[in-house]
C-alpha cells in the first residue's frame, strides 16, 4: 500500500480502453486522465455508460481491452487485496445505494472503516449533520426515504476521507437545497485535495460548481468519452 | 492452509466486528440449524446403532463360540474311563480355553424339559456332557472331531456349527448395515451442512457485495460468514446430540427394563462421540462455507 | 367494481387524513381532492413525506387517522381484494422501482397484466419504443442502467391503461431530454383523460408542464399538503 | 375451506400464468428439495421398520404362543392311561386348538443333543410330549394346570410363560419403538417442510411485495407459491421414496440371502405407503406454504 501518490501522478488513467457486457461494446477505445485535485463532472444520456465506466474506475468491471490505471497501477495486474485496499482510498456512491438492512444508518455508514479495521471517527457527527441524517441515525435502511438513503450513501463514501470521491448520480433524489449543500460539500473537500468525480444529468448542479470552481466536464458520447467545451 | 489455521484461530478467538455485518437470523438460519440438528441427532443414532451392532455380533459370536460341549456315551462303568479319555484329549487340544465336567445337578436341570422334575436321574444311563470354552483364537472343531474318534471314540462334539454358521452370518450383515446406515447419513449430512450454507450465502449476495465494495478483502468477508455458520452448525449439532443422547437413554433404559436392547447405548470411550460430532459438523460447515463465500466472491472483482 | 365513475366524483379525496411511522406524525391532519382528469405535481423537500403521501393514496399505507377515498370509497372499509382491484385502475411508478429479477423487462412491464388476467396489449412495441427500451426488452432486470429501469417503471404503470397515474421520482436518474419526452407521453395520457400525479423535485419538469397544461402543485410543508401559488 | 378446495383444483389443472412470477431455483430450492428428499426417504424407511417390527411381534407372538407342551411321565405301564387322560382334559379345554402325540421318533430327535445318536429309547421310561396348539384366542394355563392337577396328575404343561413373557415384552417394545422413531420422524417431516417453505417465502418477500403492488389479489400470489412448493415437495418426496425403496429391496434381498430381515420389507396393501407419502408431503407443503404466504401479505396492504 503506497498511501501517498506522486504529485504529478494521475489518480486515473485510461489507455485505449474498452468495455462490452456482451458482443457489442459499450464503450471504446477511452484514453483519458484525471489529476488528482481535480473536479470532474461525467454526463450522457440514461444508458450511456456512465455507470459502467464508474465501475471501471472502481475495478468493479475489468476493461475488456486497454488497462484502467488507478494510483499508478494497472487494475489488471492487482492481485483482489490490492484491489481491496485500493477501495479504501476510493469512496463511492453507487447508483442504486445498496446498505446491508440489518444494521443501523450509523453502522452502515462506517462499514468501510469496520472493514478496514478502524474505529469510528470523531467527526462522524458532523458528517451526519452535514447531509442532513442526525435524525435518523439510528434508522434501518429501509425505513429510510429516497433521498436519505441517497444522502447515507454519500456520507459512506466520505467517512474513510478518502483521495477520490466517485459518484454516481448522488442527487437524483434530493431536492435543490439539498443537492447545494452536499455538493459545497464535495467543494471544499475537493479544495482540501480530494480528486472528485460526479456522474450526473442536473445541469443545474454543473452550472453551479461551475460558478464556484474550475470544473471539467467528460461526456459519453457514441462510445467514447470527450471532454465537454462550455456548450451546457 | 497457513490462513486456513489462521482462520480457524480467529474463529476461536472471536472477531465480533467481522461477525457482525452478517444478517443474524431469518429462516434459512433456522432451516439451517434445524436441518444440522436433526442430522446430528441421526448421526448419533447411527453411531450408537453400529457401535451397539458391533457389540451384539461380538457377543452373539462369542456365546457362541462358548457353547460347544463334549457327549461321552458309555455304560455306567465305563463311564469314568472315557470321560477322563475325553478330558485328556481336550487338554492337548489346541484353541481350547477350559473345560468343565457338568455336575448331576446341572445335568438334571438341563434335562428338566423332558422328563419332568421327578425323573430319576441316578437310574438313568445318562451320558456326560462337558462344557468347552475355547481360547479367543478357538478350536478347529474337525480336527478335534477325528482326534476325539481315534482316542476317545465314546464322545461326541457338539460344537452347534450348523445353527451357528447362519447367526454369525446374521451378526455381520447387522454390522454392515448400520455402517451402511452411518456413511448414508454421513453422506447425507455433507449434503445438507454443504447446501444449508450455499442458500445461507445466496441469500446474503447482496452483502457481500456491498462489502467487498467498500474495501473488505476476501479474508474478511469469507471469515464473517464462516464465524457465523460454523457456530450456527456447532449449535445445531449440539442440540441434535443432547436431543438424541436423551432419546437414547429413554430406549435404552426402557429396553433394560424390558430385558431387550440391553446393548443399545454408550458406554465408556464411546462417549466421546457425542464430542465429536458437533465438532466435526462444525468443521464441515467451515469448510462447505469457505468454499461458497470464495466462489460468491470469485465473482466479484 | 364499479369501473366506471360518475363525472363530479373526485379520484382521490383526503378528509383530516394524517400518517405516523411511530409516534410522532409525519403527515398530519391532511384535507385535499383530486378530480378526474387534473395533472398534479407533488413537491417537498427530502424526507418530507412525498413517497409516503403517495403510498396512502395507492393503499399501500392506510392512513393512521382521517379517511382516504379512492374512487369515491375509503380505503379502510376496502377488503383486500378490493384493494387488489382497485390498484389495477391505478398506474404506480414507486421510487425504487422492484422488478422480478428472474423475469426479462417485457414480462415485468406486462406483470399487472399478467396478474389481472389479461393477455398483452398490441401496442406493447409502441410503448417500449416511446420509454427507449426496445433494445433491451428482453434483458432482466438487474442488466438494466438506473434510467432504464426507472422508464421500465413507468412502462409497467402505464401498461394497464390505467385512470391514475402515481408516479413518485420518475425521472430521478434519467438525463432532460427523456424526461422531457415521458412528460409529453404523461401529457398526452392526461389530454385523454388520465388523472397524474407527479412527486418530484425537478422544477425544471414542472415549468415545462406549467407550459403545456394546466398542472397545480402540491407542496408538503410542516407535515401539511398546502397548493403552491406561482412561486415555483 | 371452499377455497381451499378450489386452490387444490387449480394445482392439479395448473396456472402457468401465476407460476412464472416465482422464481425457478437456486440453493433454497435445492435444500427444500434436498431435505424433502431425505425426510421422505427415512418416512418410508421407517414405515418400513414400523411394518416389519409389527410382523415380527406378531410372529414372535404366534410361535411362542404355538410352543406350548405337556409332559407325561408315568411308568411304562401307566403310561397309556395317562396319556388318554391328559388328551380327554386338553380336548375339552377352551382355547386349545389341536392336540398332537409325539411319535418316538420324534422324541428321539428331541433328546439327541443329551444322549447323543445311539440312545437306547427303548429302555428308558420316557416322559411323552404332547405338543399343543391353541386357537387364536388361546387358552389360559393357569386353568388347564389347575385341571390337569385334578384329572391327570402325571401330566405337567410347560406352556414357555417363564422365558415367552419378556419376548412378548420385547416384541411390544421393538413395535412401540418404531411408533417412536414414526413420530419422531413425522414432527422433523413436518417441521422441515415448514421452514423450508417458509424459508423459500421470506426469501420472495420482494417478489410478494412488488406482486401485491400490480394489484394481484392474495389468492393469485398464495396459488403461484403454492404450486411451485407443493410440485416442488411432491418431487423431492418421489426421489426420496424412490431411493428408500431400492435401499430397503436391497438389504431385504441381502437381508434373505443371509437369512436375516426377513420381515424387512414391503409387502401387499403396504405397497400403497409410497404412494401416499408423496401426497402426504405435498399435503403438508400445501399448507405450510398458503400459510405462510398469507402470513407474508397479510403484512402488507
Ligand atoms: N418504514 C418507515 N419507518 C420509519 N420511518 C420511515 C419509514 N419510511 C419512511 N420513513 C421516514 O419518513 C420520512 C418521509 O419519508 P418519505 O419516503 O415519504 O420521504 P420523501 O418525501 O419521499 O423523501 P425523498 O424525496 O427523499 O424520497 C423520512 O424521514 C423517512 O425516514
Ligand atoms: N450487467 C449488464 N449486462 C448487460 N447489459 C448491461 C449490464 N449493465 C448495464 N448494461 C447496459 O449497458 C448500458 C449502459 O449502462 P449504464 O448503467 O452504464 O448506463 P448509465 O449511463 O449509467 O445510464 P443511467 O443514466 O440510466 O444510469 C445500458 O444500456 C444497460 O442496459
Ligand atoms: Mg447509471
Ligand atoms: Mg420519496
Amino acid at each position: 500500500m503506497n498511501a501517498t501518490i506522486e504529485r504529478d501522478q494521475n489518480v486515473i488513467e485510461l489507455q485505449a480502453a474498452s468495455y462490452s457486457y456482451g458482443h457489442t461494446a459499450l464503450l471504446s477505445d477511452m484514453s483519458f486522465s484525471i489529476e488528482p485535485g481535480s473536479f470532474h463532472f461525467l454526463t450522457g444520456p440514461s444508458g450511456a455508460g456512465k455507470s459502467t465506466l464508474l465501475k471501471l474506475l472502481y475495478a468493479e468491471l475489468l476493461p475488456s481491452e486497454g488497462t484502467v490505471s488507478l494510483f499508478g497501477q494497472s487494475v489488471d495486474q492487482m492481485s483482489r487485496d490490492q484491489i481491496a485496499f485500493l477501495r479504501r482510498r476510493i469512496g463511492l456512491v453507487h447508483q442504486n445505494c445498496d446498505f446491508l438492512d440489518h444494521l443501523s444508518m450509523t453502522e452502515n455508514i462506517c462499514l468501510p472503516l469496520t472493514v478496514a479495521g478502524q474505529s469510528a471517527r470523531d467527526d462522524l457527527d458532523q458528517l451526519l449533520a452535514w447531509v442532513g441524517l442526525t435524525h435518523r441515525a439510528d434508522a434501518l435502511p429501509p425505513q429510510l426515504s429516497g433521498g436519505e438513503r441517497q444522502r447515507a450513501a454519500l456520507a459512506r463514501a466520505l467517512i474513510q476521507a478518502p483521495e477520490v470521491v466517485l459518484a454516481d448520480e448522488p442527487t437524483g433524489n434530493i431536492d435543490w437545497e439539498m443537492s447545494q449543500r452536499l455538493l459545497t460539500l464535495l467543494i471544499e473537500l475537493n479544495k482540501m485535495g480530494t480528486t472528485v468525480l460526479i456522474a450526473t444529468h442536473d445541469l443545474n448542479l454543473i452550472r453551479l460548481a461551475k460558478s464556484e470552481i474550475a470544473v471539467r466536464v467528460l461526456r459519453i458520447k457514441d462510445r467514447q468519452v470527450q471532454f465537454a467545451g462550455s456548450d451546457l | 492452509m497457513k490462513s486456513i489455521f489462521a482462520e480457524i484461530r480467529g474463529l476461536l478467538i472471536g472477531d465480533t466486528r467481522a461477525a457482525m455485518v452478517v444478517p443474524p437470523t431469518g429462516f434459512t438460519a433456522y432451516l439451517t440449524i434445524f436441518s444440522t440438528a436433526t442430522m446430528a441427532f441421526l448421526g448419533i443414532f447411527a453411531v450408537v446403532m453400529a457401535l451397539s451392532a458391533g457389540r451384539v455380533a461380538d457377543r452373539w459370536a462369542q456365546e457362541l463360540a462358548k457353547s460347544a460341549t463334549v457327549l461321552v456315551t458309555a455304560s455306567q462303568d465305563q463311564m469314568q474311563d472315557a470321560v477322563a479319555a475325553t478330558v485328556r484329549v481336550l487338554e492337548t487340544t489346541a484353541g481350547v480355553g477350559s473345560i468343565r465336567v457338568l455336575s448331576d445337578d446341572e445335568q438334571r436341570d438341563l434335562l428338566v424339559p423332558w422328563f419332568g422334575p421327578d425323573m430319576p436321574v441316578d437310574v438313568l444311563p445318562l451320558p456326560q456332557l462337558i462344557e468347552v470354552i475355547p481360547t479367543s483364537d478357538g478350536f478347529d472343531p474337525e480336527g478335534l472331531r477325528l482326534r476325539l474318534q481315534g482316542e476317545a471314540p465314546d464322545a461326541i462334539l457338539d460344537d452347534h456349527g450348523r445353527w451357528q454358521k447362519p447367526l454369525i452370518r446374521a451378526a455381520q450383515r447387522l454390522r454392515l448395515f448400520s455402517l451402511f446406515c452411518l456413511s448414508l447419513i454421513a453422506i447425507t449430512i455433507i449434503a445438507v451442512v454443504t447446501l444449508a450454507a450455499k442458500a445461507a450465502l445466496s441469500a446474503n449476495a447482496k452483502t457481500i457485495h456491498v462489502l467487498r465494495l467498500v474495501g473488505a478483502t476476501d479474508e474478511f468477508v469469507a471469515k464473517a460468514f464462516v464465524r457465523r455458520f460454523t457456530l450456527r452448525a456447532i449449535v445445531g449439532a449440539a442440540v441434535g446430540v443432547i436431543m438424541g443422547i436423551i432419546a437414547i437413554m429413554l430406549l435404552s433404559n426402557a429396553g433394560k427394563a424390558a430385558g431387550f436392547l440391553t446393548d443399545f447405548g454408550l458406554m465408556g470411550i464411546n462417549w466421546l462421540w457425542p464430542l465429536i460430532l458437533p465438532l466435526l459438523f462444525g468443521l464441515l460447515a467451515f469448510f462447505a462455507t469457505r468454499a461458497a463465500a470464495l466462489r460468491l466472491l470469485r465473482e466479484l472483482t
